[in-house]
């Protein structure tokens, strides 16, 4: 952990919040600091309520940040009560909010990315998509969800000019199948082990998939999780996930929120 | 400007805020946030003889007004605390109390006779709601190995030595008592509370240790009601811990009769709570004309 | 339609919602507002041998997600509960569970005595919460004591006799297993937690009795893991106690192993919560294709 | 206690809120069955959040019925987190009503009323106002706050043709006094004991002084008082008030919610 790396917190003003669907939320922040300098895979905590309920603040993926504007954007799909609570707030409104949190992906000699988001994992890769030079990078996008109203911001990805695949679990939108299905096609036709990488972020047993794949067709990959938090800056150690190498007296564990979200392959026991 | 300063045994803190073990790192991660020498003191997450992995995830879960977690001590170790983290700790101005944990009295002295080698450290917390394993029960239920941890320690250090009781007990004032009777120079109070909680569709335990602690402001009553009645039991200071969220909660527990309070789940909510709780604290004894915090402790009227 | 209904020793429930003791008066006063022959059972009000007129005021402070009372254990007495109460409760199809509560287990057994004269009573719940005068401690932290208080009741009344116990205590297995081994037909859990609140403006207890139980949501957790402790200790129907106020609440009990619930201070929040529970559960039964409520019971996966 | 009273709750829609100055509002319910059958003096339990926090409802006056229209009426000051809730709802939303609940005046062979209402206890006597055939009765109104802002509804009782009395502990209104020093002085001026009643509401403090005051008049007096609840319904024990009259061994309390909220003027320890 960097402790020199700057963090803030502060109140935020809402300034647009658009509903992408009916469970899924796009706001629009004011956090000058944290635009500056947040990097893709970053994450904010947002305390959506002054109240002891939810207690909590959640952890939410940077989406997109304008720092001219000094805004932030996340995206966000209702699961219970804080997620519930934020999509109600009106423009205007305040909520506190902590960040930049975790690391970021490293695309160090990397020219060929295999991109693969599922759910409410999508914000990263589309952030990741915003920085970097597109034309400079061979891209296959894959993109999966439940349904096709998960499928966020599949409008703004298709205006991409990248290679890019989309499934559901329910065949809503683009192929009816697991997105790793295509991904384990797409690694089949070959790709240049030293300079390619898969980026993915999704939920667990995704992850768990892309990791097996990559293992199998011997490329690098870095894996960014989920897991449950309370503090997201290291002094809870409540957001752990197992390490691979464990020794034989004691399993060994890492804090996604400040050692993570983003892991190298091989690192961790999904 | 009131006095904010307060005595706990011969340990004079700056004012009566300080970070609960277990909420606050090793004071570094916070360092990133604000400047902790504003606070009164920093209380380390709990360290053990050995590096301890902690528990399985999932090892957190909301709860009414609180949350259950089952970390397990996860800590760095004694030889990694000092190499690593003591450092930056020792160049504070603030007070530092290490927080310790064993296995056994032994563990226990091994602990402080490391720490009694450095610089640095202005007294000890000892986390007496670990099981013993020997006897397999929390030392911090049973009043004689309370009472014989506090006096052995207290035999290899002069600095403060303040037992950390658990509120899962029949009768807080029998250890509390004990642990004065040994020499302790201060009582902090209180440890999490046993708890659970079910995630209904899995069928599973929401932690992966089944049952962990709960705290927060779910919590403040009982730790309000265990000051009280340490309070009428013993003489030595008391450090209130539990759900403390506000100035409010802060005085409730000063009133009652504590000389200081702990802040920790509310790290979590806030990190900067205990910098903003100090800051109204002040003007709280400001605008109430008191000359020091100090007036404020015990002063709660039951007749 | 699932089966709804739960035994509890040899007590048939309708089904396994109960309203908890101190929190539906005598059963009259909600019947109000709804049909009380819905629920699975009613619980009284502790009745004690004198009328007791309860503490002084106040003897409510509310705090997060809770509430304290000190009421005292208010009642009309075992002769007006008899003629003034009774008839109404006999009137009902539901069952009738009456709490007791003495200071000696003399008091105990001349409460039971009086109660068996009379019809419309289907068991006993004894609160072990209150303080036995001669050695000054409740009786439900003394393993002996409350064993021996449940094995001379059982000797009085064939009906079910369920001791429900505290909270406040080191180890509720111990307990558990006291009453099971002196004949307990099941074991309600849990009473209040002792808390404690301060009006920061007058700096007194919010409560005129200084201390008083903590109910609710906010004791929901440490509830659970008493069931789940009590659990793994005996093998009579546990009754689950503490916090609950919706289906998902009943259903953390349930699968941790309790047989039936009681709502307590949802009572007081919504007077309806029970009705609207239970018809949750009925819907959830269904939704799940379970045959009995009974699979559910004891349904937790550890590993 | 009457069993048979009949009692209703239910999700009742805010019809119509309106700030009456800082922190006094008033807010209108659509609640048929309850405004059919409430009586002057009789209060309702409002949840005014489905959340924890807070977990409790709420007891307020009910200020008014419109039978035809089938609402209720009720008026409040923000004292903390409850009523400040309740000031932030918005016409058409809904909140949980508990009522009628509590007892009622009793006006029987009474002809000379002294109405002595303080702050948040000025609703039930403006309730009893509306019901009864003013120009039967002979009546005095005393009305006190701390502020002119605390006087709810002054300029409807200045539209009564009923003799009044306004007082504010700071002067901003009315006469610079204590409300009972003005009963006072009209209770020097004498009345026929035998029709005579003094009906009250407010704080404990002024409760006390004006049963001091019917004592040493020797005037009958009906007084309203306040206390925490929990439930409303009689089943939790918790509004106690001490009665007079106790035994040796034992105080006895009474049960505000059902046996009160009203009481007769010897009947409590103020
Ligand atoms: C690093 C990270 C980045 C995330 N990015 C996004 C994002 O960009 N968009 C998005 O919609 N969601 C994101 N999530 C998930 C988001 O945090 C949860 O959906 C949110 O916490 C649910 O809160 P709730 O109160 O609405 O639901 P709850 O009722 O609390 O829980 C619903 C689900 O969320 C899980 N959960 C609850 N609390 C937490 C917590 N503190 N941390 C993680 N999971 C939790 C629960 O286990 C449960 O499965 C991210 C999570 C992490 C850890
Ligand atoms: C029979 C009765 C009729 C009332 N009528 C009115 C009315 O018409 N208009 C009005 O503005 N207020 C009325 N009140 C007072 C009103 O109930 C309180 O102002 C309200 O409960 C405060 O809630 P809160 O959360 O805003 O404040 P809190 O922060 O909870 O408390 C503020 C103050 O209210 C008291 N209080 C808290 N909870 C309760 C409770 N459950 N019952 C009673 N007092 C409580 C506290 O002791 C404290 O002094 C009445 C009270 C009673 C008992
Ligand atoms: C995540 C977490 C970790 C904790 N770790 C420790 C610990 O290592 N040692 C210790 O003595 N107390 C530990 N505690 C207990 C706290 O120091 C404190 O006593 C308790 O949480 C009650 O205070 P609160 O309600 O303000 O959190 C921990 C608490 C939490 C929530
Ligand atoms: C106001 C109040 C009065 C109570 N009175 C009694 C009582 O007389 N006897 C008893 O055994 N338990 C009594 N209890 C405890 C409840 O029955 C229950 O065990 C406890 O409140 C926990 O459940 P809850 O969180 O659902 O309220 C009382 C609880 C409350 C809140
Ligand atoms: S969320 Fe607290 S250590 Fe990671
Ligand atoms: S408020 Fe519950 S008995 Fe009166």
């Amino acid at each position: 952990m960097n402790v020199s790396h700057p963090l803030f917190q502060r109140s935020c003003t809402l300034l647009k919040s658009t509903q992408l669907s009916s469970k899924t939320y796009q706001q629009e922040y004011v956090f000058p600091e944290l635009a500056k300098i947040s990097k893709p895979g970053q994450f904010v905590q947002i305390r959506v309520s002054a109240e002891y309920s939810p207690l909590l603040p959640r952890p939410f993926s940077i989406l997109n940040v304008n720092a001219n504007q000094g805004t932030l954007t996340v995206l966000f799909k209702i699961f219970g009560e804080a997620t519930e609570i934020l999509s109600r707030k009106l423009e205007g409104e305040t909520v506190e909010i902590l960040g930049p949190l975790g690391n970021t992906f490293e695309l160090n000699r990397i020219k060929k990315l295999f991109l693969v988001a599922g759910g409410v994992g999508i914000p990263p890769i589309y952030y990741l998509l915003q920085t970097i030079d597109m034309p400079r990078y061979d891209i296959s996008l894959f993109l999966g969800a439940a349904t096709k109203d998960d499928l966020f911001l599949r409008e703004e990805f298709n205006n991409m000019d990248i290679e890019k695949s989309f499934s559901t679990d329910d065949g809503s939108y683009g192929t009816k199948t697991l997105i790793t299905v295509p991904l384990e096609d797409a690694l089949k036709r070959g790709f240049s082990s030293s300079k390619a990488c898969i980026l993915s972020c999704g939920p667990m047993p995704m992850l768990a998939e892309v990791q097996r794949l990559a293992q199998k067709y011997k490329v690098e990959a870095q894996l960014s999780v989920e897991t449950i938090m309370a503090c997201g800056i290291g002094i809870c150690q409540g957001c752990v996930v197992p390490l691979h190498g464990n020794t034989k007296d004691a399993k060994k564990y890492t804090l996604v929120c400040v050692d993570g979200p983003i892991y190298s392959r091989d690192e961790l026991i999904l | 400007m009131s006095d904010l300063s307060v005595n706990i045994g011969d340990l004079r803190l700056a004012n009566p805020i300080l970070a609960a073990s277990g909420t606050f790192g090793y004071g570094s991660e916070v360092a990133r946030l604000y400047d902790v020498n504003i606070l009164g003191g920093i209380v380390t997450k709990t360290i053990t003889r050995a590096q301890r992995p902690g528990n399985p995830p999932d090892r957190l879960a909301e709860t009414p007004s609180g949350i259950l977690n089952s970390i397990g001590l996860a800590n760095v170790g004694i030889d990694n605390f000092i190499s690593d983290k003591l450092p930056f700790l020792r160049s504070l101005s603030t007070s530092v109390i290490v927080n310790i944990a064993g296995e056994s009295i032994d563990d226990f002295l091994f602990l402080i006779d490391r720490l009694e080698e450095h610089q640095g450290i202005d007294g000890y917390e000892l986390n007496l709601s670990c099981p013993n394993v020997a006897g397999g029960l929390d030392f911090g239920i049973d009043p004689k190995l309370a009472g014989k941890i506090v006096k052995e320690t207290k035999k290899r250090s002069k600095k403060c030595i303040i037992p950390k009781l658990t509120p899962n007990i029949t009768d807080i004032a029998v250890i509390a008592k004990a642990v004065e009777d040994n020499g302790a120079d201060a009582i902090s109070l209180i440890n999490t509370i046993v708890g659970m909680s079910v995630n209904v569709s899995t069928k599973r335990p929401k932690l992966g240790e089944i049952m962990g602690g709960l705290s927060g402001p779910a919590i403040r009553p009982v730790a309000l009601a265990m000051v009280y009645k340490a309070r009428k039991a013993v003489k030595i200071p008391l450090i209130g811990i539990g759900g403390i969220s506000s100035v409010n909660d802060v005085l409730e527990f000063l009133i009652t009769g504590a000389s200081a309070v702990q802040i920790g789940t509310f790290n979590f909510v806030n990190p900067k709570a205990p910098i903003e709780i100090l800051k109204e604290l002040e003007q709280y004894l400001e605008t109430n004309n008191f000359t020091s915090v100090k007036e404020l402790s015990g002063s709660l009227i039951t007749r």
